[in-house]
């Protein structure tokens, strides 16, 4: 359906009207690149929210499927308290119920460096043997241990990094208190740099050793472990747990799962609203400079349509003007922030994201990028820019002639 | 639950379709009430300009409503990680009773939005506007399916909680399962494939004998057809759920719209859907055309449109069926069998 | 008889209608131009003669009127449709010029092609064309605020030529031009009769009137026309 | 001279061009990463401690899925345990967790699975 006059092709007649809008809007540089500059920033950090979300929750999914099914504590008054051995014998005798097994650990507070440092007591030997030993970076120390075999332990990165600060390389001196000696531990190994993430602050130590830190008597455990081989019933086994015993609480794999979802989603949704502010300044600053035409481009659309351009053309040289700026902003706003954040390792970002803290794992984000990701991006930072920029789009476009004709 | 990024932008979404399809709706009513084509008076000049507003915002309402639509769908998947029990889309849908309808609302205001944008833009074609004050009205009627809409989406943002046990897929679109979902999975393939195809030839057929010469469309032939349109979209929807997802999952038991859309079924749903909902759209803008008296006052122009829209819807459904297809052809090549 | 190019029926604007500030710069305006003559609108400032142009012009609608420009009733057409009609048929060259001064001279002639989609090669080629015809090929590249007066018009004159039409509008050529430059003005308006484009110009200046190219004079007092 | 829309389709050229960079180095990182992955699940296996210990200054933010709603006072109010850090952990969501005094019948194991 030619009409005469439309003899080119569309496509190229869109293509003439994207030379026109490129044109003006590069004669008009100083303005739209100020809009180009502040759009791509928006979309850098609201990509980068997403982007740091997406690997963090990432991270701590992937090691959930090795999490214990059911992990039981006592609670006593409102706080955990150490857990008897009687009740694990119960707890196996529930059906479905593969093994339960006690585990023994807590904090220690250094008050020198200020630093928590999570103790958890096992079975060395289990380290020290078979596949686990590749996870450990074994060290020289290792005769030390053999003296005292029961105080001996593994460290994670973060702690031996502080540690060799106090001079404390080969061997640490627990003290509590109401001790009247302290405890040399010797330190027969760390922790692989590749398990930061979970390590960093652990003091892995031989579970008499534990139990002598932590205080705990024969038969006093922290908590327990089940390990429920069915999933379908694990729900019901915790159930069935808390029935018996309403003074212990059972926390299951699907919540930690869900907490871990809602603790990060939380934060990008906390910093996403901060950030609305941000997203309305940037529009009132397109409605400012979109709506206050000037002169001299009120005077060029007076002039184009004078020549014979409909109001249609002016309004697909805006749509092509916003168009062009939305995409270009898009694309580099997601790339910077994809360099920004895995190979930079988000500096600034990360800490707001995963907290602060003496022992900072120094891990790299794994990228984790899912197409969803890019729409959500387009939808609140283009969907509102596009929004905002076509009232002032129209009222350009609807400029008289009227105007140039009468004020010359 | 409300600081969920996933809801957010869903809300930052609607509040810019929502605002802009006001402008628009308030435009129209201006339009609608003091439009005079005969007079020049600077009132009527200045209404006609503002057609210009209401026409590029209706462009961008109808392309924020498509991706809201796959955002919602999309949202919907990520807040199943949340939501106990809900393992997809369905079940954040499910998990109160607003996801459905809401779902249900922004695929029917899609189809309208659709059909108003070509109108408007075969009205804005011819020099007379004829379609000018009927799409207008047309415009304000539509305003309350956004209206609810947008209370549904709030609805359904508020009630999202994580406290009450959701259902995944595996329950809802189970054949043994009560309620809608059920029915759908629960109808034999086998039936409701002859139920596609046969509505897919009928259409084959109509467009034939449309091309025919002495073929004379009448406003009550445009009728049946948009209404063949979406039924064609239904049991569309029902093939998938009943035949087409249990080869692209490979599992007798898995049958979900949603889950083809993710990235472990390499987002196989997306052409699928868009080519379905393309079909669906601009055939049923083809009867509506009609129906509109599209030989009569309308003129070439929207003989040339008709002609066009037919061609495109045609060429999507074809495209869809090879899409929708294509996996189940290809297992029956590699093992010789069906599931 | 051939239909004539243009024909106004009554031609009436009134701005501000109904208000205390009502004013109406054209009155019951009616006349017919033939293909292929030089017409010259005549009267002092302030005489209705740049509103009357508009209007045939397309840039602005008449309150009351008929306009038809090559057989087509453009005075009730919708804008878009004016503009289609406008583009293809009527080349308008205004008093100030209103060219886009931070543009080339070449980007500024074919700037009324660009709605029409036509190859930028094809453009260039209708451009060049007409800027040999006006002299103005060394300066195709320039900005046009670097320009002369005399330059700068002929570069409007060239880029309401580049549509192809037949009509040419022209409002006050020499209102900014000193005697030697209207001479070459009124120069290339002939040669532009000769070439077979239908002339109306608006103008209070009499070497424009008085020049031998102009077939008919239509005089305008007080937004009336009075001969 | 060249056409604008040309320069764009340039331009748009090397931001893909980078945007390649970016998926072959994303893929580059994700093979990378499969090795850590399995040195973490091992020691998740071996101790089976939950979470990252990515916020050690508080030991309720240590392991906050183990946490509780009462633990920031576990031991005396002017616990020394740092605060800033509670601001950017919501407390875990502990709605979901069975309650142990129920009337009525138990439910089914399959209950909403």
């Amino acid at each position: 359906m030619e009409t005469p006059t439309q003899s080119g092709s569309w496509l190229e007649r869109q293509r003439s009207i994207i030379d026109y809008s490129l044109q003006s809007m590069f004669r008009r540089r100083t303005k739209n690149s100020l809009i180009l500059v502040m759009y791509v920033l928006l979309i850098f950090v609201v990509s980068s929210v997403f982007f740091i979300t997406g690997s963090l929750t990432v991270e701590l999914f992937s090691t959930v499927d090795e999490l214990p099914d059911i992990t039981v504590q006592k609670l006593i008054g409102g706080r955990q308290v150490v857990i008897q051995e009687s009740y694990f014998q119960a707890i196996r005798e529930i059906p479905g119920v593969e093994a339960v097994e006690p585990r023994i650990w807590g904090y220690f507070y250094l008050e020198e460096l200020q630093a928590n440092f999570t103790i958890f007591g096992m079975d060395l030997t289990m380290l020290e043997e078979g596949e686990y030993q590749r996870i450990v970076d074994w060290g020289p120390a290792l005769k030390k241990g053999e003296e005292r075999p029961e105080f001996r332990m593994i460290i994670g990165e973060g702690v031996s990094r502080l540690l060799k600060a106090i001079q404390m390389e080969d061997s640490f001196l627990f003290f509590q208190p109401n001790w009247d000696t302290a405890i040399p531990f010797g330190i027969i190994g760390t922790f692989k740099s590749e398990t930061q993430l979970q390590s960093n602050d652990l003091m892995v130590m031989q579970t008499e050793g534990a139990r002598r830190v932590l205080e705990l008597k024969e038969g006093e455990y922290t908590d327990l472990v089940v390990h429920v081989p069915n999933p379908e019933e694990t729900k019901m086994i915790a159930l069935k747990i808390r029935r018996y015993y309403p003074e212990l609480r059972t926390v299951t794999r699907a919540q930690i799962e869900s907490t871990y979802t809602s603790a990060f989603n939380w934060k990008a949704g906390f910093v996403l609203s901060s950030m609305l502010v941000v997203i309305f300044a940037f529009l009132v600053l397109i409605w400012d400079k979109a709506s206050g035409l000037s002169p001299a481009e009120k005077k060029e659309i007076g002039i184009l349509k004078a020549i014979g351009w409909d109001t249609e053309m002016i309004l697909s040289v805006k749509f092509w003007e916003s168009f062009i700026i939305s995409l270009l902003a898009s694309i580099f706003g997601v790339i910077l922030s994809y360099f920004y954040i895995y190979w930079l390792h988000a500096p600034g970002l990360k800490e707001i994201f995963i907290g602060w803290s003496t022992i900072f794992p120094s891990f790299d984000l794994v990228p984790h990028i899912d197409l969803k990701f890019l729409l959500l991006i387009v939808t609140v930072t283009v969907i509102p820019y596009s929004t905002i920029a076509i009232f002032p789009a129209w009222k350009a476009a609807i400029t008289d002639t009227d105007f140039i004709l009468r004020n010359n | 639950m409300i600081l969920n990024p996933w809801i957010l932008t869903m809300l930052t979404g609607h509040a810019a379709l929502f605002f802009v399809f006001s402008l628009a709706t308030i435009n129209a009513w201006w339009i609608f009430s003091g439009w005079d084509f005969t007079s020049s008076s600077e009132k009527q000049y200045g209404l006609e300009k503002r057609t210009y507003l209401v026409s590029s915002v209706m462009n961008l309402t109808l392309i924020i409503q498509m991706l809201m639509l796959f955002l919602l769908v999309m949202a919907a998947d990520e807040l199943a990680k949340i939501l106990p029990g809900a393992m997809c889309a369905t079940g954040s849908l499910s998990s109160n009773k607003y996801g459905f309808p809401l779902l249900m609302i922004k695929i029917g205001s899609f189809f309208i939005y659709f059909v108003w944008w070509v109108l408007n833009y075969l009205d804005n074609q011819l020099e007379d506007y004829p379609l000018v004050r009927k799409k207008y009205l047309a415009l304000v009627c539509i305003f309350p399916v956004m209206i609810s809409e947008t209370i549904l989406l709030l609805l359904f943002a508020v009630n999202l909680n994580p406290t009450v046990i959701a259902s995944c897929c595996g329950s809802i679109y189970n054949e043994s399962s009560a309620g809608l979902g059920g029915t759908m999975a629960g109808s034999s393939p086998l039936m409701t494939l002859t139920l596609f195809f046969g509505v897919v030839s009928i259409v084959l057929i109509w467009h034939m004998i449309e091309n025919i010469r002495g073929y004379r469309p009448t406003k009550k032939k445009g009728g049946l057809e948009a209404l063949l349109w979406v039924f064609l979209f239904v049991t569309a929807l029902l093939t998938v759920i009943s035949f087409i997802s249990t080869y692209i999952y490979e599992m007798l038991s898995h049958k979900c719209p949603f889950c083809l859309l993710k990235a472990e079924y390499n987002y196989i749903g997306v052409p699928l859907y868009f080519f379905l909902f393309l079909a669906t759209a601009t055939g049923l803008t083809k009867g509506v055309l009609q129906w509109m008296g599209a030989e009569g006052p309308l003129g070439e122009k929207a003989i040339w449109l008709r002609r066009r829209l037919g061609q495109m819807s045609i060429f999507s459904l074809l495209v869809y069926i090879v899409v929708g297809y294509s996996p189940f052809i290809i297992y029956y090549i590699r093992t010789g069998r069906t599931i | 008889m051939e239909d004539p190019i243009l024909k106004t029926v009554n031609v009436t604007k009134i701005y501000n209608q109904g208000k205390q500030n009502e004013v109406v710069p054209v009155r019951n305006a009616s006349l017919t131009v033939e293909e292929g003559t030089a017409v010259v609108l005549q009267g002092p400032s302030g005489s209705g003669k740049t509103t009357l142009l508009s209007m045939i012009g397309c840039q602005i609608k008449p309150t009351y009127g008929e306009i038809v420009v090559k057989g087509k009733q453009v005075s009730k057409l919708p804008e878009k449709f004016a503009n289609l009609h406008k583009r293809e048929h009527i080349g308008f060259v205004f008093q100030q010029f209103h060219l886009i001064s931070d543009l080339s001279v070449l980007d500024n002639i074919i700037l009324p092609l660009l709605p029409s989609g036509i190859p930028p090669g094809e453009r260039k080629c209708r451009a060049e064309e007409l800027l040999e015809e006006f002299e103005l090929m060394p300066r195709k590249q320039f900005k046009v605020k670097d320009l002369s007066g005399g330059e700068q018009q002929r570069v409007a004159i060239c880029r309401s030529l580049i549509n192809g039409c037949s009509l040419l509008l022209a409002d006050e050529p020499t209102a900014h031009l000193d005697g030697q430059l209207t001479i070459e003005f009124l120069k290339y308006m002939t040669h532009l009769k000769e070439k077979g484009y239908t002339i109306l110009i608006a103008s209070h200046d009499p070497a424009v009137f008085k020049n031998g190219m102009v077939d008919r004079i239509i005089e305008m007092n007080s937004g009336e026309i009075v001969s | 001279m060249m056409r604008y829309s040309s320069k764009l389709g340039i331009a748009l050229l090397i931001l893909m061009l980078l945007a390649l960079v970016a998926v072959v180095d994303y893929h580059r990182q994700r093979a990378e990463y499969a090795d850590i992955i399995w040195m973490r699940q091992a020691l998740q296996k071996a101790v089976g401690l939950t979470d990252l210990s990515i916020t050690t200054a508080a030991r309720y933010l240590r392991h906050y899925s183990l946490g509780d709603l009462t633990t920031p006072f576990q031991d005396y109010p002017a616990s020394l345990d740092h605060f800033p850090a509670g601001f950017v952990y919501t407390p875990p969501d502990v709605s979901d967790v069975p309650k142990p005094i129920k009337f009525g019948p138990l439910p089914t194991p399959n209950e909403g699975k």
